[in-house]
């Protein structure tokens, strides 16, 4: 059953396009990792789930289902609590999403309710210091103040974690063991996870499926290693190509070339056409429609055409390793 | 940076309409505040629109010239007050220290002083009217604001931008003025038409004891004052003098919220 | 050497009042970045690399020992150390100043040291700041936003475009690349790359990610509970770590 | 320790800002245009008579004398002694404290209790299109219509027409409690209103700055109830502003307090203060500002403690930038 | 001279001539009076009658103190602790102690009292002094006359002694120091003071020692202190005070629907007057031409018309109403026009005069004031108002000598004798003008001669040449006569009201009034 289905999901903000027809499921027990271009739209597709945008943010079209029910319809308590039953978030800003006023100890515990064991939650994310406790948000690192933000995401059980870069403060090792201590866990009580990251390598490894975002679509979506060790989209494959990890000292990496666009409206075609090297005429006119290619859903024109070509372009065979 | 609210728009509108009507009593329409039109306490008729005062005087000129020395009166108050607060609420807040205290000392000795005592002291020494006046307002005004916007500037002073701004070698005044003071802007916006609230009340009591706009010079305070005597049996006294205050305070009210929330480009979010 | 550490400690108090609990972020970091050098500074969290860049920026005052930049202590006056210091801190949502449209947070080093901007006054697109937002990936057109109408990567890159505009001789990074995409990243990376090949300013590069680390940095630093455990050259530190911990970190990337 | 340190340093300090306030009360009041002797003794008083006054207070010495002999009773807790009544003015304000008190008191908690909620309500209400329009005007009027005339108009209509509420007069609290409240409900009404405006926009604007963190979408994002969210995150967030504001409007109360005690006639410091400025009554108005003084800074004090503990990031421990 | 009552009822049209109101006799006596006034004692001489110099402080002292003769209705003087007396000459009045009047600490009053009490007044310092006149000895005549001895004729003297200053003190308590007058009231009067809060309460019980049998009619006195007029306006209407003073000459208008309220007009002598300082170096008002022009510029008439509300007078500097007092009309300033001011000013090159008129402000001062403004904006004159508090006010007019005001606004009590209030306009009598006002010997030798002159056809003569000297003077110019309001609540009082009043006491028939009911 589909816990988070999100379908031609158009949101404008005053003056930017941010998601332009994103589409996305997200079944029970079900890990998800959603990559793409900086600003292509996954925070806001991450906020939407929960209906937590902006109020400039504007919905033009689609729908977003949690659990069956259409989130964006739903009257204010009905949407508490399916917040409360179903949805936990990590924000992109982990220190900023804590009360500054309030020691971290008694935040936890507030999640928690009477009775909950703050010192446990916090050493599930390895927290064990018993200072954390008592600090307050501006006294903790970057890192530490990530882990207390998974942690009370974490600490309500919900059926569906959306963890915005939960990871990206923190050192190899620790994002290690807070990453197969969420995931973990969320295996254990069947919680769907999605995982928006910019961590190719740790998406592939632990997520069962993967989504690419371009230009505030969904333009490919799979089991992850397909999709990112096989990618049918060139946005993916030059994405794939690109990690810095990849590359031995002293060799130079190309990013891929050009700028993301900045949507005002809908695109015309194909957002990726002025980057892609496979660019076609229709690309730039022609909005495509989503196509299966192997395991993957693909938002491209030529995913048929290009079947085989995109794997070995690869230049970074160690995505999977 | 968004646009002003309608009810914000409809505030400064009426502010215009009170500025236009002050201005006419400049040009004398309405006739003349002083002079004696008619009996005493007489209700709104021909010759006297909006009655006649105790002395027999048109109420109508008077509260349009009110309406200019208040408007005038206080405003200028206002805005010394929220240049010296913002000055020494934000060099206080982001410096600390001794500064700091030393201001915020010499703010709560200010408090101490019962605004009349300051404001016998203040026409004692510059002789009464509306020089005194404006002082007055400015001193009883000055501390609650310092030491709000002082408050703020501490929570801004540690904000990394504000940070970045000093690693990139930017002087005093630029961080202060460029970083801080917008971001206190919102406190000292509201806490101005609060201070424009308390200045034509400080300024009807002054005018009361006799230190603030001379007679007969009409203000909107000493109309309110007189008029406040005269309630029940002369209710046209401060019927005039009344809606107008409301109006203008309301108006500035809604106005400095709606300023506030101008300067606030950030949305606001709703709880739900 | 542009920048010396030697010997500083940093405690910090913290916990209620009565229970105070000192805390030692660094403990005898000895350190030197010199002229045109990326010195990589890698640790886990809550080691204390943001609390070294901070007294390496002059921001934080060692409890002990001494900081020189540009072979002297601190000036009194920050002043005189206009445009020599530019940093990307660690949380992009408070390093832009909410009420300034993202051009004039761009622009203000620039104004800061007196160069007049060529284009627009107000720091909208065009000149210097425009050209400046094109190269850390983000169009001309951004510089008319304010922070809030950002993503988070955006945001970061504005802080980088920021501390890149002047070409300071010193600039910290601290996760300045964690929010971005690996293509981004890259696209940052070649540019601070770039950069520092044409003006030569040194950079004091903090991360977690061992990967961008080692494609910017000269030389690595490891911190570990407040103290320096090892510091190596790029290449050496890959191939050869001699800490324990810093195997223990290779072994994860 | 640095607690320690910082009560002495606050003590110190709280007793400079009195010593000030000493010196300049002192100078002010003999600074004030018309002496004690034309005042006290009306027009007919001859020289001798002014000279025998002016011994009697020991006016006749060098200012500076006379400050040191005033400091030095003070000290003493004796605040000289009332040249009209020649009562102990410390008795006098000691009796008279208990109605300023309960009226500020009053005002204050009703600042608290309905300045805030509005305020909260009226921030999140707000709403691009101008929601909660109908809380920003209610509260912009109240800071519109002044004290007096409000009272004024309270005054007349509650005691022309029999509405269950006394005014004029005054009931002490410890002689009967439930009396007390009936006299002094329509005065800490009156007195609050401003206040109650005032707390409301000052809370308007902190929650508002409140309700742009991530913070906020952080706990509605873990389906809060608006009222949690505000009670737990919100309140506590805006609260420096607004407790800083409460404190100061402290000192406000007691200068508005003084109009209320004058138009329902209650016996309070206000009025005696401004009573005794209308007649020079030195001793009365120096022990009257010292007291006011003192107040302030215990409330500072206060205030500053309670900011810290409400915001980690100010106050007490926060200290300077580093 | 009669006051006028707004709204008159059925008692006040039965009140005797002369009266307000008087308290029905047919009502029980007993129960407490519940009074408020606007303002309390204020004297730092404290509760010394001997010093007392303002009215508001002999009204709250004529409680408990007494005096030889008293001023009966119309200012007749009527016997009261002297039963009568006798006067053999122009220059002697022996006077005749009333038996059994009794202290309130329960000794007898002797006529020692008397002795000591006038020979102490006579050397104290109080202003009351000059006004008994050249008194050259006083004596004990037996042990129940008193003997008066002036050194010349001076017809206000009884006058004089029918005011509070010269009451009648407990003089052996004094002599040896028991009783501390300043401190203490002790008097023969109907009231002994229970407590004194200073301004907020006094509490008066009923004197059982009292003389007069049957008197004092209330039990108690309850006189709260509400410097606020609409807090008394407030106590009238709730019924928490039977009677009080009301300083607002419309505030009969604000009492009018309110049930059982009655508002008087109480017509006193006490009257504003225009202080021009002539003493001030290079000022255009040392000129008489100057101060004359103005003295005729100003319209009395519109004064009391529009800044009291009608409720006031035009007088000279004899007070209107007083029997004897001299015709404002008939004033020499009165009978010129506006044209006459300016010819004046011209013959003075004054034309474009401009002053600054130093005003308390306290109401009605300030209207009185503008209206003044207004008068003289007639014939060219500028006139800007300085408002200020009381304090600053004296201190500004009184403070140094010479003073440095322009012109400035106040009122005298104008006593109950015609004469009395006279010897102000010599300043070195007076001394509070000695700073702004030349002293005129020619006015001094008529107000003299006036002071001598017995009375009738002679004195008002006498006195009629005072006022148009003075009027030609003009330092001090006599303005409208400033009356007092008082309301009451029907049912709860019935009190006894003068129709006018001389020392400025509300408070003279307490002890007559009878309560109704008591709250
Ligand atoms: N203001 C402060 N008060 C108290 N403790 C602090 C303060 N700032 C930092 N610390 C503590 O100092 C230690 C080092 O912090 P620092 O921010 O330097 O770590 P870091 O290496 O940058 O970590 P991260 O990679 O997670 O950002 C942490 O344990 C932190 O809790
Ligand atoms: N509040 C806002 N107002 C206006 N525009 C916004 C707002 N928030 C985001 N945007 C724009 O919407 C687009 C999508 O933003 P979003 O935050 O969803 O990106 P993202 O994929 O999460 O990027 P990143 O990886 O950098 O966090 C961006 O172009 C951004 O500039
Ligand atoms: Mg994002
Ligand atoms: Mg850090």
């Amino acid at each position: 059953m589909s816990l988070l289905s999100v379908r031609n999901l158009v949101i404008d903000y005053a003056r930017t396009r941010a998601l332009d027809g994103a589409d996305l499921e997200v079944t029970q027990g079900e890990t998800v990792g959603l990559v793409g271009e900086s600003g292509s739209g996954k925070s806001t597709l991450g906020s939407a789930a929960g209906r937590l945008l902006p109020q400039s943010a504007r919905r033009g079209e689609g729908e977003v289902l949690v659990a069956g029910e259409p989130v964006f319809e739903l009257p204010a308590t009905r949407l508490r609590h399916l917040r409360r039953r179903h949805l936990g978030f990590v924000f992109q800003d982990p220190i900023a999403s804590l009360d500054p006023t309030m020691r971290v100890g008694a935040q936890l515990g507030l999640v928690l309710g009477r009775g909950g064991d703050v010192s446990f939650h916090l050493g599930r994310v390895r927290l064990d210091d018993p200072r954390v406790v008592r600090s307050y948000p501006h006294q903790l690192s970057g890192g530490m103040a990530q882990r207390v933000a998974i942690a009370m995401a974490m600490a309500t059980a919900p059926d569906l974690l959306i963890a915005d870069e939960p990871t990206a403060a923190l050192d190899s090792q620790v994002r290690e063991e807070v990453s197969n201590m969420v995931f973990s866990l969320a295996a254990e009580a069947g919680t769907s996870i999605l995982w928006l990251s910019h961590d190719l390598p740790a998406v592939a490894r632990r997520c069962d499926r993967v989504a690419v975002m371009y230009g505030g679509r969904v333009v490919e979506s799979g089991p992850a290693r397909q999709v990112l060790g096989n990618p049918a989209h060139p946005y993916t494959a030059a994405l794939a190509g690109s990690a810095p990890a990849a590359a031995a000292h002293g060799v130079r990496l190309e990013p891929v070339p050009g700028r993301p666009p900045v949507l005002t409206g809908p695109a015309e075609g194909c957002a990726f056409a002025p980057r892609c090297p496979f660019a076609e005429e229709r690309c730039e006119h022609e909005r495509p429609a989503p196509v299966r290619i192997r395991e993957q859903d693909v938002l491209c024109h030529r995913a048929a055409d290009l079947e085989g070509t995109l794997a070995q372009r690869r230049s970074a065979p160690e995505v999977s390793a | 940076m968004r646009k002003l609210d309608r009810l914000s728009i409809g505030g400064l509108a009426c502010l215009l309409i009170l500025v236009l009507f002050a201005l006419g009593s400049l040009f004398g329409i309405g006739g003349d505040p002083d002079a004696i039109v008619g009996p005493r306490l007489q209700p709104p008729g021909p010759g006297w629109w909006l009655g006649t005062d105790n002395l027999g005087r048109s109420v109508l000129p008077r509260v349009m010239e009110g309406v200019g020395t208040t408007l005038l009166l206080s405003s200028i108050a206002v805005l010394v007050t929220a240049a010296l607060s913002a000055t020494f609420g934000i060099v206080a807040g982001y410096r600390g220290g001794y500064l700091n205290e030393l201001v915020m000392r010499l703010v709560e000795v200010l408090y101490s002083f019962p605004a009349i005592v300051l404001a016998i002291l203040v026409a004692a020494v510059l002789g009464p009217g509306q020089f005194a006046a404006l002082a007055s307002i400015v001193l009883v005004t000055i501390p609650l604001m310092t030491r709000l916007v002082r408050a703020a500037a501490v929570a801004v002073a540690q904000r990394d931008y504000v940070t970045s701004a000093v690693i990139s070698g930017a002087r005093l005044p630029r961080v202060l003025g460029r970083h801080v003071l917008p971001n206190v802007a919102g406190t000292i916006a509201v806490q101005g038409t609060y201070a424009l609230s308390v200045g034509i009340a400080v300024e009807g009591g002054l005018s009361f004891l006799g230190f603030g706009v001379q007679p007969p010079q009409a203000s909107l305070g000493v109309l309110i004052q007189q008029g406040g005597t005269y309630m029940i049996a002369a209710p046209w006294l401060i019927l005039g003098p009344g809606v107008v205050l409301v109006v203008a305070i309301l108006a500035i009210n809604v106005v400095g919220d709606g300023l506030r929330d101008r300067l606030e480009p950030r949305e606001t979010r709703s709880l739900t | 050497m542009i920048l010396e550490l030697d010997d500083v400690t940093v405690t910090f108090t913290a916990g209620a009042p009565l229970r105070r609990v000192h805390l030692d972020a660094m403990k005898h970091v000895s350190l030197e970045v010199a002229e045109g050098e990326t010195l990589g500074l890698v640790g886990e969290s809550g080691s204390g690399k943001t609390t070294t860049s901070r007294v390496a920026l002059g921001l934080q005052r060692p409890t002990t020992g001494t900081v020189r930049f540009d072979g002297r202590p601190f000036p009194k006056r920050r002043r005189e150390l206009a445009g020599r210091m530019q940093a990307v801190l660690q949380h992009p949502h408070w390093s832009l100043n909410p009420r300034m449209r993202v051009g004039q947070s761009v622009a203000e080093p620039l104004d800061v040291l007196g160069r007049p901007m060529d284009g627009r006054a107000d720091g909208r697109a065009g000149g210097a700041v425009g050209e400046m937002l094109e190269q850390v990936g983000l169009e001309a057109g951004f510089a008319d936003r304010y922070p809030h109408e950002l993503s988070g990567g955006q945001r970061q890159r504005v802080s980088i475009a920021r501390a890149l505009v002047t070409r300071p001789a010193f600039i910290v990074f601290d996760e300045a690349v964690s929010a971005l995409d690996v293509s981004v990243q890259v696209q940052i990376l070649n540019l601070i790359k770039d950069l520092q090949a044409e003006y030569g300013f040194s950079a004091l590069f903090i991360s977690h990610d061992l990967g961008a680390v080692r494609y910017v940095a000269d030389r690595i630093a490891v911190m570990r509970k407040g103290e320096i455990v090892e510091t190596a050259d790029t290449a050496t530190f890959y191939t050869h770590p001699s800490h324990e911990y810093s195997k223990q970190l290779l072994e994860a990337l | 320790m640095r607690l320690l340190m910082w009560w002495s340093g606050r003590a110190l300090s709280s007793a400079a800002t009195l010593l000030g306030v000493s010196v300049l009360i002192f100078a002010a009041v003999r600074l004030m245009p018309g002496g004690f002797a034309e005042t006290v003794l009306g027009p007919f008083a001859t020289a001798g008579q002014k000279a025998d006054l002016a011994a009697r207070y020991g006016l006749d010495q060098p200012v500076f004398m006379q400050y040191g002999h005033w400091l030095t009773a003070v000290t003493g807790g004796d605040f000289g002694v009332s040249m009209i009544s020649r009562q102990p003015v410390g008795a006098e304000l000691v009796a008279r404290l208990p109605v300023t008190a309960e009226l500020t008191v009053l005002a204050v908690a009703a600042s608290v209790l309905l300045g805030v909620p509005l305020g909260v309500l009226t921030a999140v209400r707000a709403r691009p299109g101008g929601g909660g329009a109908a809380g920003r005007l209610l509260s912009g009027l109240g800071v519109s219509v002044p004290e007096f005339v409000l009272g004024s108009l309270v005054v007349f209509v509650f005691s022309r027409y029999a509405l269950g509420l006394e005014v004029g007069s005054w009931v002490p609290l410890t002689r009967d409690p439930a009396g007390n409240l009936t006299t002094m409900i329509l005065p800490a009404a009156v007195l609050s209103v401003f206040s109650i405006s005032v707390t409301a926009r000052t809370t308007r604007d902190a929650v508002m700055g409140v309700l742009v963190e991530p913070y906020v979408t952080a706990a509605v994002g873990r389906g809060e109830s608006p009222w949690f969210i505000v009670r737990h995150h919100i309140l506590r967030n805006a609260a420096t502003p607004v407790v800083t504001l409460l404190g100061a409007t402290t000192a406000y109360l007691l200068g508005g307090a003084l109009i209320v005690e004058h138009v329902f006639n209650l016996p309070g410091v206000g009025s005696y203060i401004v009573q005794a400025v209308g007649r020079r009554d030195y001793a009365v108005v120096q022990a009257g500002v010292l007291l006011a003084a003192g107040v302030f800074i215990v409330m500072n004090v206060l205030i500053d403690l309670l900011v810290g503990a409400l915001d980690p990031r100010m106050g007490v421990m926060a200290g300077r930038r580093s | 001279a009669t006051g006028t009552a707004t709204s008159p009822t059925a008692a006040q049209e039965s009140a005797a001539p002369g009266y307000l109101a008087v308290a029905d006799q047919a009502l029980p006596t007993g129960g407490a009076l519940n009074l408020q006034v606007h303002i309390d004692s204020g004297a730092a001489t404290g509760y010394d009658p001997q010093l007392a110099d303002v009215a508001t402080t002999w009204q709250l002292l004529s409680l408990s103190y007494e005096t030889l003769v008293t001023v009966g209705p119309d200012f007749s003087v009527q016997p009261l602790l002297a039963e009568k007396w006798d006067t053999p000459d122009p220059k002697t009045y022996v006077f005749h102690l009333r038996k059994g009047v009794k202290f309130a600490n329960g000794r007898e009053m002797t006529a020692d009292d008397v002795v000591g009490s006038l020979k102490r007044l006579l050397a104290s310092k109080g202003v009351w002094r000059g006004q008994l006149g050249p008194v050259k000895s006083v004596t004990k005549d037996g042990d129940d006359q008193v003997k008066v001895t002036l050194s010349e004729p001076y017809t206000p003297f009884l006058t004089a002694l029918a005011n509070v200053p010269a009451a009648i003190l407990p003089m052996k308590e004094i002599d040896d120091k028991s009783v501390d007058p300043a401190t203490t009231l002790l008097g023969t009067g109907p009231y002994v003071v229970q407590d004194h809060r200073q301004d907020v309460s006094w509490t008066f019980k009923r004197n059982d020692k009292y003389w007069n049998q049957g008197k004092p009619n209330a039990d108690t006195v309850n006189i709260t202190i509400a410097p606020e007029e609409a807090a008394r306006i407030a106590a009238l209407q709730n019924g928490g005070a039977a009677l009080a003073t009301l300083g607002n000459v419309d505030s009969s208008t604000m009492l009018a629907g309110a049930k059982d309220v009655q508002v008087v007009t109480q017509a006193t002598t006490d009257f504003y007057y225009l202080m021009l300082n002539s003493l001030k170096p290079g000022s255009k008002l040392a000129d008489p031409k100057v101060r004359q022009a103005i003295a005729i510029a100003l319209d009395d008439q519109q004064i009391a018309d529009v800044a009291l509300g009608g409720k006031g007078k035009p007088t000279a500097i004899t007070p209107a109403g007083l029997p004897g007092a001299c015709d404002p009309a008939a004033l020499p300033s009165a009978g010129k026009s506006l044209d006459d001011a300016k010819a004046l000013l011209a013959e003075a090159g004054a034309q474009n005069l401009s002053f600054t008129l130093s005003i308390f402000s306290t109401e009605p001062a300030p209207a009185v004031a503008q209206v003044v403004q207004q008068n003289l904006q007639q014939a060219g004159i500028t006139v800007k108002i300085e408002q200020m508090d009381e304090a600053s006010w004296s201190g500004k007019v009184y403070g140094k000598a010479p003073a440095d005001f322009d012109a400035a606004l106040s009122w005298f009590a104008g006593y109950a004798d015609p004469g009395m209030v006279t010897k102000w306009w010599n300043p070195e009598t007076a001394g509070f003008n000695v700073g702004f006002m030349k002293p005129d010997k020619d006015l001094n030798t008529l107000i003299d001669a006036a002071g001598k002159e017995p009375a009738g056809a002679a004195r008002d003569k006498a006195l009629t040449d005072v006022c148009a000297k003075a009027d030609a003077d003009a330092q001090m110019i006599p303005l409208v006569t400033r009356p007092a309001t008082v309301a009451f609540r029907t049912d709860a009082l019935s009190p006894s009201l003068y129709a006018a009043e001389g020392y400025g006491n509300v408070l003279r028939l307490v002890a007559d009034a009878r309560v109704k009911k008591t709250q």
